[in-house]
């Protein structure tokens, strides 16, 4: 791939020109320059191709009702577009250059980004195998494409029924470049995170925590929907919501198990940790509303399960079925508690309680890797001499890095979003609602 | 001739139309609405917040009778509707100037 | 294992302590104790994987909005929400108990019931083959995991809008445990109607027979819904009961075709056989309402599409296309009679048709399997010297056993359960609707 | 199968007695008359597995949402019912003699027409392997009834709000025989266009130019909607619509990737390329909308959607991810601009616009495979010494042919069914809707 | 000044407002109800079991005109909503006693 | 007694409600309503073509008063209602012959 891929390219430095020269040279080198010697496993492709559109699914549409369900009725559209345009969005970008950033050849700068040389597919063949798997990268870059897709449309639930719809997209494009391509090229890429024996298996560093913390500092810079939170309504369709949940736990089987990249017993146990943390902690929700309050919600119980299948994320790998079951029961007690904190006592009004669930959830996942991961502990074991102990230090070294990245990139991108675009609509149209003044149509002509 | 609307309870609705059907009322007219009075509404939880939802589901049912009709009609609606309890609902009623029949064009009694 | 198992426990006879020593062993035993001899096929472990997503797919979000749909929009949430927890309930009984009780070993009690030994999937490796599978055995447990979640779902048809919450979890957890687990193991776990050569091969007994025999028993202790038949609604959203049918009948191929627990011409049959009975049964029924009232009607044709995938569920393994088609004639007409009979005429009020549908239907296919199973009607064959009456006699056995099983002990639970929290939620939650006054929800907020 | 399949049968002389000994002859010739030497792959045999389940999933309830969306509230019911009907008609047709038709053994004929020698499944042993194939010809043949599933499906959105319920039954049937069997047969059964080397990966000419170009065919005989083009209404349900759009592109990846028949590269380049194609032109339709009106609609990007698909489909197998870009920048323009001609400007009421972008989709993305499957640009290459122009020559006979046969075909058929049963309701009933007058039920009751 | 209230088919509710328009009627509230009258409902059959849906869907248009505009609004209205069918609705009217526009705090017919 | 209705926007509703609240109006009745006046409706674009919506979704609230008090529950509505906008709606005030209590048979003012 000489003279195609700049070695020291950084985000900021990526050029125009450069791009341009990729695109081209698609054309111009069909013939990889890398000769596959790994072979194709038939069982593994399948099973992964089966697991990119299970993932697909889990955003369109999983992601979107489960969010669309819950705003009012005359803002269930612009959820559902964001999503939806988030996820178009992403693809392409992905296939431009944000692949290429995550998990090409960062030369020099290995340890921090990947280099242009995968920008526009270039330099793979179309048979060729991905390194140290047993898939046709073809098939490696469109799964982990639908990681790139759901992670920046998280971020959605924090945001909804204020925010104009150009800067969600731009909001959206920066922070894939920005926030998701490093942390992701980190962990996954080769990295920095990967090097000190970081442990996130499907994402609970790479997908929730980023954007679970990127969630509440957009708000913070966004501000609060107009009459928040004395004002508000319950969610306009509670069957809406299931019905994206259900549809995010089953995908969530392709998130996780099909992280293995193994058709093989390693993604069966992580299917069935996966599970279990999923069911576990939405009987954990359930439970607390009865007790606290008479009366278990719907939509409390389908929460908990989304915080259930974020917080075992990390770990869907490392853990045996007990240690999911109290990785689903820590789940649902920690995220229920952080959902009360944050936008009930502290009053931020991450809408969809998007760091709440997914933010805590990831993150409290990654650190019970260390835990749970550990043989001794029914797990898959952590290694030659790695104890509890050190593994939790590095599985905290991670989240710190996650964290803060994270949060300085996303202020910086909403700041420049907000100046560049302006970030919110004008009062009258959230009152009015996003569906009518942003995007022309009205959810329920009855 | 008048214009009979009542608020009543929406499980009331089925009683009330065959109540009034039964002493030879031959049409009417009926709305959701939503009400607000002594029966409070009902408080919804999502996520540790608590929603006050403030009005109750009723059902308007408005009959055109003529004006003699309006006592034995006002006290079927009312046997109909009632359960005893709080938020069992109001009947209303104003004078109707004139009422048409759309269909044939006629009007007064006739129409309705 | 030794210690942990107790050979000769039987159901009743479990104890809380028992259950705590598995819980720890887990911690404690992370060698199996078995070393694997047969070996992982990455090609069927891609497919169960798959076929496991689907079968999830069927409850969740599938039979909650099938069922959703059907009743008035002042009960739909708890429908979803019967659904939802039940799925979560079992999903966490089948790792701490069921499992083991179906698919354990059951030493002396092997003809009746498994054993502990594999509860909190105590005793397995994380890479274990489960025998007489190619499958790791942590996928074969999540695959007839999500069997043991529809099957008491199914049951939700029979009590909406009228049971307790509470009434609820608690029926299905002792169901999951007394009705399924046994059967569950007599059929598939080696128990003595496999001994018999009992042909079911994806749960005409099992998930068909159980559920809608327990659901007919259930409601006659329940009692009728306040106003019926006089005063009845039609399906408030019939659009999502299609939706939910149509996701049904596609996650209907894993159930089927999964059961083949291989990915082979075995699995392909059971699709295409599954196929052909939903359409002709869809077909059959919208023809007989066509006949009879004038107007096919779009829950008509869909309840057809169950009758058939119900049907042709025991046969699936075991019968070629035009049986097919014959058995899915067979479930339309008579699944269509017996709605007529048992809601419309006999006045049973099993609201949602549980037993017309999946019991009748389960039964029906059952018997059918001796005919159609016969190498000389296209079916796979029925072993050496085994006449098409030798097996029906044996298919007979094995619905009688079902159902009297089944009869029995869910009228046991319903009466226990009845007395230690009450099965009915009173006069007045159930006129408001079970939404508002179970779950402080309202379904549409339009 | 001497003596059952008429070698020189054609559609219009194929009788009903052939067909009942066809029928009977299953269960006298369970032994297949050929021995099946190929070997079943297991990995391929997954993955197409799990593709039928995903084309399944378009249809039902895919398209069925999708469609459903995007009429009146008071047409919802009987657009749902026009899918599903379908759906199981032709399932049943398929194994009747639709398959044979297609991909049996045609003889003398074999340029034109399938024989009748594969009807009801005759003449194939359970487990044989389909030439040219690593699959039981089970699932060939299941995997190939989802294409024959959604194709007559497709044009449902043509006669929406109008047409005759007995009508739709009739006009599909006859044309699953009569056009999607001969096309299917020319292109893909062995037929005279793949002879001369069309190259139609997963059905631009089979599935969405016949559909398509049949659509408006059909409109011009069955009229408009009444007050078309002056008083429309807008969707009913844009969340329907891209819930059915998201499961459209879901299910796509089983379409096109399916079409590869095996689980490797090529099968994943396929995705990938669908889904750059499909995101592309979301993005473009999108964008023409903002500029042009102000306001991004979801409706108008999940159609961008289905046109990046539908135009991709044909050449998902021989393209490259920057084609795949250019592509879907294309469909998005061109389906816009033909919407926009066919509706708005010569009020041609195919009110769902399916041959704007089915049929100017699948026309669209069959010749540009001619340009961008040459491997000078990133494609796989059109052959030996075979260029640019000579394939887009080839590939415009395809089309030419596709379009003539569908034509003239489908305005016999529709004049038939005219004829026979009347196309359309009577303008009461339609006033009132169709799903209250021709179904009996409505769609919401809430 | 009179409120004039009709019960309408709702396909005739376009043609209606158009007419209403027409003569220069500036503004009118519609509401959706369900009417029982002459007009049966219908029977929905859902597996085998009959309901009877006894209401029929229609639209209820209130305008408030000045007293002298009454019969040309009503003849209007009658003309718009006329099919001939059974079930083509009625119109009421009754006496308005006083009206404001919110907007600029006006009374009477210059609110309207 | 009077019976007065009040088109607003529906964003109003919770201030319109909180005000008659607070100047002790014990009830009333709230309908999701449409409506078409010098507020213009809005366009939606689908595939190309447009459609005109022309009515704008309003809320109608109705209270049945003592007449003593129509100036006082016009004008707080007014003031609770009002943006200041084209479309800020109507009060409109009929004279109600009579009520009743359904729970209780009171009837006239004790009725409210
Ligand atoms: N002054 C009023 N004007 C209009 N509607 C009223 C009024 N008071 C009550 N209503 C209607 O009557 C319903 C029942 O009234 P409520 O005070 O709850 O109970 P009750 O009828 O038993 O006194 C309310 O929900 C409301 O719809
Ligand atoms: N007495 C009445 N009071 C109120 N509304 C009525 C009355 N009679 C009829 N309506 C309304 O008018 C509609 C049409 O009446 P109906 O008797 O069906 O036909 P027609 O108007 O042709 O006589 C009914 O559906 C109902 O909404
Ligand atoms: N003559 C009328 N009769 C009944 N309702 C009316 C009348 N005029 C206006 N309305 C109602 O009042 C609402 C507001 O009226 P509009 O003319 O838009 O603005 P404004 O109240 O500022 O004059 C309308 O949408 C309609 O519902």
């Amino acid at each position: 791939m000489s003279g195609i891929a700049n070695r020291s390219a950084v985000p900021f430095g990526l050029t125009l020109s450069t791009l341009f020269v990729a695109f081209f040279s698609v054309f111009l080198l069909a013939e990889p320059a890398l000769a596959a010697e790994a072979v194709v496993n038939g069982a593994d492709t399948a099973w992964i191709l089966t697991a990119t559109a299970l993932v697909l699914f889990m955003t369109l549409p999983g992601l979107a009702l489960f969010y669309g369900g819950l705003v009012r009725s005359k803002n269930v559209l612009s959820v559902l577009m964001h999503c939806f345009a988030i996820a178009c969005l992403a693809s392409v970008l992905w296939l431009v250059v944000v692949y290429s950033l995550a998990f090409g050849d960062g030369g020099s700068l290995q340890s921090w980004i990947g280099g242009l040389n995968n920008a526009f597919f270039a330099g793979i063949g179309a048979g060729q195998v991905r390194a140290d798997t047993t898939l046709p990268e073809s098939v490696f870059f469109a799964f982990q494409m639908t990681f790139a897709i759901i992670t920046p449309a998280l971020i959605v639930g924090a945001f909804v029924e204020r925010m104009k719809f150009g800067a969600v997209l731009l909001f959206s494009a920066l922070w894939l470049i920005l926030v998701y391509a490093p942390v992701a090229h980190w962990v996954w890429g080769g990295g920095w995170l990967a090097g000190l024996g970081v442990k996130d298996f499907a994402g609970g560093l790479v997908v929730h925590a980023t954007a679970g913390t990127s969630a509440v500092v957009l708000v913070l810079v966004l501000g609060k929907r107009h009459g928040f939170p004395q004002d508000m309504h319950p969610p306009h369709s509670p069957g809406m919501v299931m019905m994206g949940a259900a549809m995010l736990w089953v995908g969530w089987f392709g998130f996780n198990a099909g992280s293995a990249l193994t058709a093989g017993a390693g993604a069966g146990m992580a299917l069935l940790v996966t599970h279990t943390s999923a069911a576990t902690a939405s009987l954990v929700w359930m439970t607390i509303e009865w007790v606290k309050g008479g009366k278990p919600s719907l939509v409390g119980m389908v929460t908990g399960t989304i915080a259930g299948l974020a917080t075992i994320t990390p770990a869907s790998g490392f853990v045996g079925p007990v240690g999911a079951l109290v990785i689903g029961l820590a789940a649902g007690i920690v995220c229920y508690g952080a959902v009360s904190l944050i936008r009930v006592r502290l009053k931020i009004d991450d809408s969809l309680d998007v760091f709440a669930v997914h933010g805590v959830g990831g993150i409290l996942g990654t650190l019970l890797t260390a835990i749970f991961g550990a043989a001794s502990l029914g797990g898959m074991g952590l290694g030659e001499k790695v104890g509890i102990g050190d593994q939790l230090w590095v599985q905290a070294v991670g989240v710190i890095a996650t964290v803060a990245w994270s949060v300085v990139l996303t202020f910086v991108i909403a700041k420049a979003v907000g100046g560049i675009v302006g970030l919110r609509v004008d009062e009258r149209d959230e009152t009015e609602g996003l569906d009518l003044t942003a995007h022309g149509e009205t959810g329920y002509n009855l | 001739m008048k214009l009979i609307s009542a608020i009543i309870k929406p499980h009331r609705l089925e009683a009330v139309r065959e109540a009034l059907t039964g002493i030879g009322v031959e049409g009417l007219t009926v709305t959701e609405v939503r009400g607000f009075g002594r029966q409070k509404g009902h408080t919804e939880i999502y996520r540790g917040a608590e929603y006050t939802v403030s009005f109750v589901p009723k059902i308007k049912i408005e009959v055109a009778v003529a004006s003699k009709l309006e006592d034995q009609v006002v006290q079927t609606i009312r046997e109909a509707a009632e359960t005893g309890e709080i938020g069992d609902g109001k009947v209303f009623v104003v004078d109707l100037s004139s009422a048409m029949r759309i269909r044939t064009g006629e009007t007064g009694e006739d129409a309705l």
